[in-house]
């Protein structure tokens, strides 16, 4: 394990232990272990239904455990709803670009500001100065700071996804989960798109599903590969690229 | 001002506004006889219903089968203080038992049930009309949304519970007046609402209750909670994965759109002079989703058009031609839906604007449908062309 | 101690009608099951299909009565065919022009098909006019089994549990062991992926409907012998018919079986202790609380998504 | 839905001018109709010196059709043969037709269309009690006047109804004494679809049941309207094994309900059954063969033996087809339009107040039924028949009471 040193010396931000699900029995994750650092670019891969996406599903409450636990910040997630653990700091975004088609740029980003979000919250919200300036500096990050009227439907593929990324941002998560950020994306999105995450994994902690090598090399701090829903190896990616159990499941072939 | 502006939706809702209320409130109070105007004033009740599905249908996705039985609460809630002022000692001094209502008498019912007692208070009984089928759809919306029930089965939900309603209402005939409902109501208050007079100023109660409740309901749209319904419609798990509790968005339309429903029965109860479980069902639930799928179901006051239309249809040829209304309305029924999903409003708005010349604007051709068919709304297009000119800082 | 045996015959035969009540509504849902279960679509209009095979029986209960009188014993057999095939015929048509336009929008299927009944219950009044009608069933099936002295079985009651027997176990079939069956199947679970392998999803789904349809114009054939037939009869079901498949779970053949046992049960046993009104509104609202409480239904399968 | 429909601006003007012009066309017929009233009408009703307007209110569509269209028949047979025989005080009568569609505000809707647009000199309508009530208001209020035919449950008297139909006691008590005593009926089973009529029948029932013929009533129960499943009910009939059982179910349950008792093996050899709500017309649907040998109470049946019912059913037939069969309401519905005609010309105007005033008292000597007389209390003295049903749909005759007076509001019944 030649893991960098100084993030082990901090209390991880998420610990997950012993995590497992089945589905009618299938086991599609398996007694799961995984550490995530503050401050932490961390890179899931696996084959094809690994457990990938499942973790991510349970980490943010869309699925539910059938045991084990998993702590954010100490606080327990597998008891909370979906909502209270975006509230405590976990973004999440899915495999396929998801955003409010029939909204604008703008909207999409609004959406995402944590305030107004009670049913009277969200009634009385107001747009102020700050969700303006807010909104703005977010847009920009994510290269769309000049299609702000855009209707979101009318985006590229991977300025869709810029978009949701933008809009996990405006959230300021301690914890970001992006599926497959880079999927369709083009050879100069892919590089605009490891520069934005390099930028913004300061001060949070990232945790990235993805199977472009490239771009997994150029993000990752570490390297955890899933297979059959267990942690198959865990390291730097060199560390992983030439461990011979996973050349075996993944690479090899 | 200009937040007032924004609300109503713009210039293009302003004058839209406009237009409706000078059609309810001069037009037709100015050239229909007391009689037609006082049919209108029954059918703007069914209005408040359509208002309050376009929030929870078109914008909330949630199809409810049954809102007739708010629509019920609400007319029994106000039906019930109304036959207790019918039903004083003297005017029920033939009966065996005088003072209470006279379908009790009937059932052998020689005291006032505790039910009826607090309907005696206007105030409890307006408190009624609210909270209680506020209440109803609180706990309905809160099992089912918790629970992320498909609209497919929260609609058939809704429809077994309107079935349940009124099946109860009915056999509980001493408590209820059973199938005949709750009939004769004369006086409001001490107020003889059968006069002429008397509805004239109940059609222009009505007509301004309703008009409350859309801009109520354009208030909601153009809030936050609006886009959030829309984004809902679009992305539910992005908008829960954002922070927000999807279900209690959509149980607060919900109740606001039981709470529409129910001001409508109450102001038919009002009205018509009585109430009866015909109101409550299946049938006139579904029908009142007709008036909102005609009107557009995107569009408030396209609702209101709706209503208007399809019962002054319903009247017309069900007294000219009563053979072909059923085809017509189940004929109107599959085309709007298959071909109009935006009804009235849809059509206006691909069709109207172009036609009404000198508008400047371009058309809306840079929003996508809302949903797959459905051409967009004037609520839809005036946001779009608002927002922008005020998000700049 | 007479009154106890006597007891114990009454018991049996409302056990036997609690039996012939859950038949009824699992021949009434299975039409449904299919349709809503296999396709999700909502068929409002599913009560008018019932009609359909009931006014099928009838014309021909009155063809037989005035041209062939000898055929009257057989005739029902014919009529159930028939009901099935006009019933199917008509699904055919109405999925071809209405709903296969809709599939995308189910919420829509739902109020386009209340539109249609709407219709055809207006057609069937322009045709049939705006009395019920009665279908002549065969005298062997009217009257009663005696078992003992003093169990008496309703021999439409057997005749509907057989049919329903042997309905439900061709639906199993067909669904189950038959390739038709797991093109179905296929398509439910991945209608894209079916069309890729080249099942022709299309006609999977009108066929599927159409099935649907037919399985409903039978059960109303059926039940010419146990009520009357009129232009709204098939709305009188439809409410009843879809809180079983739902509260079966929509997508299980065996929830719809259990859950119309239990639904039938309840009914038919408090129906007993109560007037039929209370008996009424108390299955359906334990019905609702079940289903508030779980809202998936009785069984609902697990998938990974 | 095509471009001419381009939207509420344009479509509501088109509306409103077509609402206007007809409105004024109907405004302009009134008002040339009020010049030439006479001293017949004073009150400004629809009224010639050749034409006399009245209305009729039931529901030709929607559920109720089934039942309502034998009376809009009988009505206007009725009408057709007062024109041919000259009319009411030398006027002919013109009927303008309105359909409650089976919805009770909307029964109160064109009752108020009928007495405040079209000025109508009477209405014949209505069917169910539940649109009664809703229309009762209105006729009260506008000072209208209503024919309504249907046997009904009482407890009701307006100035402004006349009731053709039997109330309650009527059709109920001459029928369980005489089941009691030619049957020795002591225990008795009461069934009936759930609202009002079979309810307070039922009620009228037991009292008289428990207090008058000191019997037994063993089971008591009501089914919502248009339910299908009477399995339970007849165990329960069976475990209880009463003497008679007395049925009021209704509509599309009653067909269900017989078809049931049969298969169930319960037929007359096996079970006394006497009805309150079997007519010929309800008959069509639950076969004959189905009831066979069960009774029902009615003041009317079609096969009733004297010269006026002979005319009636020739003349219905000739203008309806043979198969039509006339149930008691039809005749009622029928009796509307002769006794309003008898109590006009007694009065000599068309007028409500003095119609009404002339009312009691009126005898029709040529009713299908046989003879019937308007009591001060607006419903009708008659007599009460028990009928047999026999295969073919018809009824046999078996008992025949004496004219018995109406009584609304019982004593002792309450």
């Amino acid at each position: 394990m030649t893991s960098p040193t100084g993030f082990q010396m901090n209390k991880p931000v998420l610990a997950i232990e012993g995590l497992t699900v089945s589905f009618d029995g299938f086991k599609a994750v398996d007694d799961l272990n995984l550490y995530i650092d503050r401050n932490e670019v961390r890179v899931v891969i696996g084959p094809n239904g690994a457990g990938k996406t499942t973790v991510l599903d349970l980490i943010c409450g869309k699925t539910r455990a059938t045991g084990g636990s998993i702590q954010f910040k100490d606080r327990e997630l597998t008891k909370m709803n979906e909502y209270d653990i975006v509230r405590a700091g976990v973004g999440r975004k899915f495999q396929t670009p998801s955003i409010y088609d029939n909204l604008s740029v703008f909207e999409n980003l609004e959406m995402s500001f944590p305030a107004g979000r009670s049913v009277f919250g969200a009634l009385f919200f107001k747009r102020t100065q700050a969700v303006l300036e807010r909104v703005n500096q977010v847009a920009a990050d994510i290269f769309l700071g000049d299609l702000l009227q855009q209707q979101a439907g009318l985006l590229s593929h991977g300025q869709k996804q810029w978009l949701e990324i933008g809009m996990l941002l405006m959230q300021d998560p301690e914890l970001l989960m992006l599926d497959e950020p880079v999927a369709g994306m083009s050879v100069s999105e892919r590089a605009q798109t490891a520069d934005l995450l390099n930028r913004i994994s300061q001060g949070r902690s990232v945790l990235v599903i993805e199977h472009d090598m490239e771009f997994v090399k150029s993000i990752a701090h570490k390297v955890t590969v899933l297979h059959q829903g267990k942690v198959l190896a865990e390291g730097s990616m060199e560390s992983v690229q030439n461990n011979p159990k996973v050349i075996e499941v993944y690479l090899g072939h | 001002m200009n937040a007032l502006n924004k609300m109503l939706g713009g210039r293009q809702g302003v004058v839209g506004l406009l237009i409706l209320a000078t059609l309810i409130l001069v037009v037709f109070p100015l050239t229909l006889d007391a009689f037609r105007l006082n049919m209108v004033g029954k059918y703007l009740t069914y209005a408040f219903v359509a208002v309050g599905l376009v929030l929870c249908w078109g914008y909330g996705g949630i199809l409810s089968l049954g809102q007739g039985v708010f629509f019920g609460l609400g007319g029994y809630c106000m039906a019930m203080f109304l036959k207790l002022e019918a039903s004083d000692p003297e005017s029920t001094k033939i009966q065996s038992t005088p003072g209470i209502p006279d379908f009790m008498d009937w059932n052998q019912i020689t005291e006032l049930p505790w039910l009826w007692v607090p309907f005696h208070s206007f105030t409890f009984t307006v408190m009624a009309v609210i909270v209680l089928p506020v209440l109803l759809a609180l706990i309905i919306g809160v099992a089912l949304f918790r629970r992320r029930v498909g609209d497919v089965y929260f609609s058939i939900v809704t429809q077994a519970i309107a079935l349940i309603l009124t099946v109860l209402i009915i056999g509980q005939q001493g408590l209820t007046g059973g199938i005949n409902g709750i009939t004769d109501l004369k006086t409001l208050l001490g107020w003889d609402i059968r006069s002429d007079s008397a509805r004239l100023l109940l059609y222009f109660i009505n007509a301004g209750l309703l008009f409350g409740c859309i801009l109520f309901g354009k208030f909601i749209l153009n809030s936050k909670l609006g886009r959030l319904l829309m984004a809902m419609r679009d992305k539910e798990e992005r908008v829960r994965f954002s922070g927000y509790d999807v279900a209690a968005f959509k149980v607060f339309v919900y109740c606001v759109a039981a709470c529409f429903s129910a001001i409508g029965g109450a102001m038919f109860a009002l009205q018509v002079g009585f109430m009866s479980p015909s109101f409550v069902g299946i049938v006139p639930s579904i029908e009142m989703v007709i008036f909102a799928a005609v009107g557009g179901r995107m569009s408030l006051l396209g609702a209101v058009y709706g209503s208007l239309l399809v019962n002054y249809g319903k009247t017309y040829f069900s007294e000219s031609f009563p053979e072909l209304w059923l085809y017509l309305m189940g004929g109107l029924f599959i085309a709007v839906v298959m071909y109009f999903p935006n009804g009235l409003a849809g059509l206006w708005e691909s069709h109207g604007r172009k036609w009404l010349s000198g508008v400047t604007r371009k058309p809306a051709t840079v929003i996508a449908s809302p949903a797959p068919g459905i051409t967009p709304t004037p609520a839809l297009a005036d946001k779009k062309a608002a927002s922008p000119l005020e998000i700049q800082p | 101690m007479e009154w106890l045996s006597e007891f114990g015959a009454i018991a049996a035969m409302q056990g036997f009608n609690g039996l012939s009540v859950f038949c009824v509504l699992l021949l009434m849902a299975l039409g449904l099951a299919i349709i809503f279960g296999q396709m999700g679509v909502i068929n409002m209009a599913h009560g008018e299909f019932l009609t359909i095979g009931a006014y099928t029986t009838y014309m021909l209960s009155t063809l037989v009565q005035t041209w062939c009188p000898w055929m009257q014993p057989y005739y029902f057999f014919f009529a159930i065919a028939l009901s099935f095939v006009v019933a199917g015929a008509i699904g055919w048509v109405v999925e071809w022009v209405m709903i296969s336009r809709l599939y995308h929008r189910p919420l829509d299927t739902l109020l386009a098909t209340w539109g249609l009944s709407l219709v055809m219950q207006q057609a069937f009044r322009s045709i049939f006019g705006a009395r019920e009608v009665s279908a002549n069933p065969p005298e062997w099936l009217m009257g009663a089994v005696n078992l003992t002295d003093a169990i008496e079985i309703p021999r439409n009651g057997l005749f509907v549990m057989g049919l329903t027997v042997l309905m439900t176990g061709g639906i199993f079939l067909m669904l189950y062991r038959t390739r038709w069956g797991l093109h179905v199947r296929a398509t439910v679970q991945n209608r894209i992926m079916s069309r890729a392998v080249g099942i022709n999803t299309r006609k999977v789904d009108r066929m599927t409907f159409a099935l649907g349809c037919g399985v409903a114009g039978v059960a109303g054939a059926a039940f010419t012998t146990i009520g009357s037939t009129g232009p709204t009869a098939g709305s009188l079901y439809i409410v009843d018919t879809f809180l079983v498949v739902v509260f079966g779970g929509a997508a299980s053949l065996f929830g719809t079986i259990a859950s119309a046992f239990a639904i039938a049960q309840t009914q038919s046993l408090s129906e007993f202790f109560m007037s039929g009104s209370m008996a009424k509104v108390l299955t359906l609202s334990i019905v609702i609380l079940i289903l508030l409480m779980r809202p998936q239904g009785l069984f609902a399968s697990k998938v990974r998504k | 839905m095509d471009s001419r429909l381009t939207g509420p601006t344009r479509f509501f003007p088109r509306r409103l001018a077509l609402g206007t012009a007809a409105l004024s066309l109907i405004a302009a017929s009134v008002f040339s109709q009020m010049t030439l009233a006479d001293d017949a009408n004073t009150t400004g009703l629809a009224v010639t010196p050749t034409e006399v307007t009245v209305g009729q209110l039931h529901s030709a569509t929607g559920t109720m059709a089934i039942s309502e269209t034998g009376s809009i028949q009988a009505e206007r047979l009725a009408i057709d043969q007062i024109n041919a025989s000259g009319g009411i005080l030398g006027r002919q009568i013109k009927i303008v037709q309105e359909d409650g569609a089976s919805d009770w505000p909307t029964f109160a809707e064109k009752a108020r269309k009928l007495l405040v647009n079209d000025k109508v000199a009477t209405v014949f309508g209505c069917w169910t009690s539940a649109s009664r009530k809703a229309v009762l208001p209105v006729f009260e209020k506008e000072n209208g006047l209503l024919y309504y035919p249907t046997f009904y449950e009482g407890l009701e008297q307006s100035k402004n109804v006349i009731y053709t139909g039997q109330e309650a006691t009527q059709q109920i008590l001459a029928s369980l004494d005489w089941i009691a005593k030619t049957k020795g009926a002591k225990t008795f089973y009461l069934i009936g679809s759930d609202y009002i009529w079979p309810r307070t029948s039922m009620k009228i029932a037991r009292k008289h049941i428990e207090n008058v013929l000191h019997g037994t009533v063993v089971g008591e129960d009501y089914y919502p309207l248009g339910n299908t499943q009477f399995g339970s009910l007849i165990n329960k009939v069976k475990l209880k094994k009463p003497d008679v059982v007395f049925a009021a179910v209704v509509g599309g349950s009653n067909v269900a309900f017989y078809k049931q008792l049969k298969a169930a093996g319960v037929d007359s050899t096996k079970q006394t059954l006497l009805t309150l709500s079997v007519t010929e017309d309800e008959l069509l649907g639950i076969g004959g063969e189905n009831m066979k040998g069960f009774y029902a109470s009615m003041k009317y049946f079609q096969s009733l033996d004297n010269p006026n019912n002979k005319a009636f059913v020739e003349a219905f037939k000739a203008k309806y087809g043979k198969d039509s069969v006339m149930g008691d309401v039809t005749q009622a519905a029928y009796l509307g339009p002769w006794l309003w005609k008898a109590a006009v010309e007694k009065a000599g105007s068309f007028d409500v107040d003095k119609v009404v005033a002339a009312s009691p008292g009126i005898e029709l000597k040529t009713a299908p039924e046989g003879y019937v007389k308007i009591h001060e209390n607006h419903h009708l003295w008659s007599k009460t028949r028990i009928g047999e049903v026999q295969a073919d749909g018809q009824f046999k005759v078996v008992y025949e009471s004496e004219l018995i007076e109406p009584n609304p509001f019982p004593k002792g019944y309450q």
